[in-house]
């Protein structure tokens, strides 16, 4: 394991506190929490938008803070979901009054946290609601499963909840908004490497030099299979063929797309695979209305990516378009 | 036989003691279904339990209390699945126990329907998803047929850890169906599963506690 | 060799075309060039700033295109400079009358070919100027070698030299601001690991499994001395350290501060080490006034980072602050 | 003796085929020094000019057009330090043989030194500073003595690349003091410079051509 720490257990705790120092005018760490929270939270008539997870997705989900996106991102321990404590404390720190809405990745560990938050903060009278992203499509979404995880996807439910929010919406709204996010955006990623959590010293599987996993997740699982190294144009054939087909997206649809880097990627093969999917959209007659091409939600130090489409109507276009100045979503 | 809080305190320490010992093993088993840090995850949690215990916890003397307190510790302490899981386990058990200093055979019976209960309901999992429910409803079900037919809560405990140990086996066949390693699909057939596992290793370690306990007392 | 590309002689190629289709209201690429530059090029009234040198250092070069920073990018292939008639393409389709400034990283085949284009171009009456950036400490700049390169401090000037054409000064102000960049920019990085150019297929040096390199170029060169591999803390304190007495930086100044990945290591590790040398100056009674953490400027899947400050003036701090829409350097 | 355009296209051919043939060496070379491109540089430059030589470049008659339009070739495929290096080199060269469908050997020879002398403006490098001047101002040097004494251009370029040969060996004790290469400092020296050694390349090959052209007509 080759990382630039200091102590595997402090990594969080360490890098909260070099995001903070980096931002100090835009954001503030909450006291004795590993909750980051805009500079200026709680903002007055406005709901709030708060995020979170386990570490080593950065931007995710602090770099997301920020007028028109997030209020306040809570950070668990490396891929583990935080605490419901961490994320009460975010919630009582960003309540104006109008409500919390809180966008939770679909994995067991993440919604029982959150859930149990939501339980004490309702308890102490602070409205609360919620959205689970789950916009991976590599694992099929059967009676069988807890159903899909959440990945790529989420940022653009806390762009477009953090839109609504910003332009006065109501908690049900901003809730029915974020939802018509969910349905209409999808999700699949794949990997050339592993990525080791620090405190455990090991990589999460191992990939011989030929191989790449397909439809892995952001937390160092395995995918659902393993195949020979393709070209970028083949890599990206099969993720994007697999989201087309699942929502399905149609002739005339308009979307967004996203390539998603997950740590380890050089920009320059994210920009080679978006090239090949913005192929097949055009070939498909479906119609690309803005493109993101970086690394947004990251799995440590894992090489791979992954391609995310949302289908777009009128509405979620004006909030994917209305202004943001997170860090890592200047919009 | 009798629990005070001082023996529930001394087989926490114990769990923190074997968990700490397994949590190598216990990764291993996640690397291989999940994302590997089910040792850490189960590590983290009762290192600061044991912490508690080792300062003002440690005075407690109602049972119910201890129990709920050590349930929430775990809670905010660890994150992942398994805070919310065993932290709903042990605080649906220390409701039980509430304003006890003394807890007899029955209660601590009542205490571990409560608590693998806590599991069941927190989850939404059943037998035969792959997870800690594996072992802890095949326990509970043997905890509660020899209860009802012998009222010996030893002898129940010892059918509820045998169960509970044929139940984490049963995890090795199967196909998940919850958690990180559903998406594994076929793939994770061929490995036990980590929260089966520590689930069995939590009722083998009181299982260990009684029979020392009993052991000093005759 | 596990990349995510194509033909591995065509991977520039295919960058270019995904980088445009990505953004396609905000650049063009040249036809039958590998320049990109703004959609609305040439920009009337305005001193064109032009950048470029090998590719491999993505979001470098045209991530800086956009109203504020960059009016055009030229990509040579993988970590090699672009050849003169390339640039000499970039100068003409940018001049608007009012010149076109070249912003050069100091390498003999960049400076040497910059320079050619810069002839050929004056040959055609254009008028050009460039600046040549040496931030790299590492190196000893003394009369026995060409003297340091050029790293990420690459970028201040980038967003300096594009503040000043974009409020309207002349070719020479231009100049002459980014040459007080240069003279108050240092830089210097490390890389834990190398990287490969895909056409060569073998990295460009071996590190074992508990070394790390200090004084790294962005180009897998070898760095100026190899050791085992120490806590974020260590290496950002040695980073700092040689930075801040080279220039010197003094108690009192006020800097901005750059730490960059150089293209596999995870955002967090960035922060850790942001952390760290902040605590630095802070103890030095140095004065942050802007931090910016992020890939920059990389060296295609190194992991490994770089630290830069810059040594701010008024006139220097309005210039940083200026708006920039460029895709890797909002402001 | 005399040198046609058909002369000078099957040099530069055969400098394209050992240039394809060294250029796992060239980058292993330049993997200690530099940034381990060396041989993709010159392979990307010689197969650019050769795709030349066999469409349009291939029926120019004119020797100095010929070698000026191998260097605009060769520049506008390289980038790197090599491309305005070699290019320079060709282009010098190309300005003296102008005009010229013969060449005699004094052309030639002056065709050669300043060729040599065009890397040496354009990279501003000197003698022991560890790159190609080290091979071609040794040569140039050879060149020039011989070619003043003797006026017999084929020993003097056999002078030449003894020269340049030695000039080449003298860099592996270097300490590099231009280009990537300097960064190294110390750790610079043990290594064959790569520029240095394709320099060497290019004027052996010369002079194995002359050596053919010369046993072809006696
Ligand atoms: N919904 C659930 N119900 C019961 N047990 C579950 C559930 N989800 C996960 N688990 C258990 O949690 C274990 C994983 O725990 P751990 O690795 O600590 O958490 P995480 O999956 O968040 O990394 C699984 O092996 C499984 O037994
Ligand atoms: N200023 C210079 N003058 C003469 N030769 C130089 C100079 N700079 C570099 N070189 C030569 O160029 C060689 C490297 O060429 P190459 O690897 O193709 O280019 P780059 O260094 O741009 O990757 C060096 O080995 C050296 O001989
Ligand atoms: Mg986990
Ligand atoms: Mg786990
Ligand atoms: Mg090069
Ligand atoms: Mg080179």
């Amino acid at each position: 394991m080759k990382k630039i720490i200091n102590d595997p257990n402090q990594t969080v705790f360490d890098m909260l506190e070099g995001f903070t120092t980096a931002y100090p005018n835009r954001v503030k760490q909450l006291e004795g929490t590993s909750v980051i929270a805009r500079k200026d939270a709680p903002v007055a008539n406005k709901v709030a938008i708060v995020s979170g997870g386990g570490s080593g997705h950065e931007p995710a989900h602090a770099g997301y803070i920020g007028k028109g996106m997030l209020d306040a991102a809570v950070a668990g321990e490396m891929f583990t979901s935080p605490t419901p404590d961490q994320v009460l404390e975010a919630i009582k720190a960003t309540d104006s009054g109008n409500g919390v809405f809180l966008i939770i990745k679909n994995y067991s560990g993440d919604v029982m946290n959150f859930e149990m938050a939501m339980e004490m903060a309702e308890a102490e009278g602070i409205q609360v609601e919620k959205v689970i992203v789950n916009d991976d499509v590599a694992v099929e979404d059967s009676e069988f499963t807890t159903g899909r995880l959440g990945i790529a996807g989420t940022i653009f439910v806390h762009k477009i909840a953090g839109a609504m929010a910003e332009a006065g919406a109501s908690l049900q709204e901003v809730k029915d908004m974020a939802e018509r996010v969910v349905n209409h955006v999808r999700s699949m990623g794949m990997a050339l490497s592993s990525c080791t959590v620090p405190a455990v010293g090991k990589p999460s599987f191992e990939l011989a030099d030929n191989e790449m996993e397909i439809g892995i997740g952001i937390h160092g699982e395995a995918g659902i299979h393993r195949k020979p190294v393709g070209t970028a144009d083949e890599i990206a054939e099969e993720l994007t063929e697999k989201i087309i087909t699942d929502l399905p997206y149609k002739e005339g649809n308009e979307v967004a797309v996203m390539v998603n880097g997950l740590g380890a990627t050089p920009e320059m093969e994210l920009f080679i695979v978006n090239g090949k999917v913005q192929k097949i959209l055009h070939e498909k007659g479906i119609i690309v209305y803005r493109t993101f091409v970086g690394n947004f939600m990251t799995s440590l130090e894992m090489a791979g990516c992954s391609v995310t489409l949302l289908k777009l109507d009128s509405e979620l276009k004006k909030c994917l378009d209305a202004p943001s100045d997170a860090i890592a979503f200047r919009v | 036989m009798e629990f005070s809080a001082g023996d529930f305190i001394t087989y926490f320490q114990s769990v923190a003691d074997l968990m700490e010992k397994q949590k190598d093993y216990l990764c291993e088993l996640d690397r291989k279904l999940g994302d590997g840090d089910h040792g850490v995850t189960m590590s983290i949690g009762w290192q600061a339990v044991l912490a508690q215990l080792d300062s003002t916890l440690g005075e407690e003397a109602d049972c119910g209390k201890l129990c709920i307190q050590v349930g929430k510790t775990f809670l905010n302490a660890v994150g992942s699945s398994v805070g919310p899981l065993y932290a709903t386990a042990l605080m649906r058990g220390g409701k039980i126990l509430k304003g006890k200093v003394a807890v007899n055979e029955e209660q601590l019976y009542e205490f571990w329907c409560a608590f693998c209960h806590g599991v069941k309901e927190r989850g939404q999992a059943e037998i035969g998803d792959k997870t800690m429910v594996d072992t802890l409803e095949p326990a509970r079900e043997a905890l509660e047929e020899s209860w009802q037919q012998e009222q010996n809560f030893q002898r129940a405990f010892e059918a509820a850890v045998a169960a509970g140990e044929t139940g984490m086996q049963s995890t090795i066949a199967l196909t998940s169906k919850l958690g990180r390693s559903s998406r594994l699909g076929e793939r994770s057939a061929g490995t036990q599963d980590p929260g089966a596992t520590s689930a069995f290793l939590l009722l083998s370690s009181f299982s260990a506690y009684l029979d020392t306990k009993i052991a000093n007392a005759s």
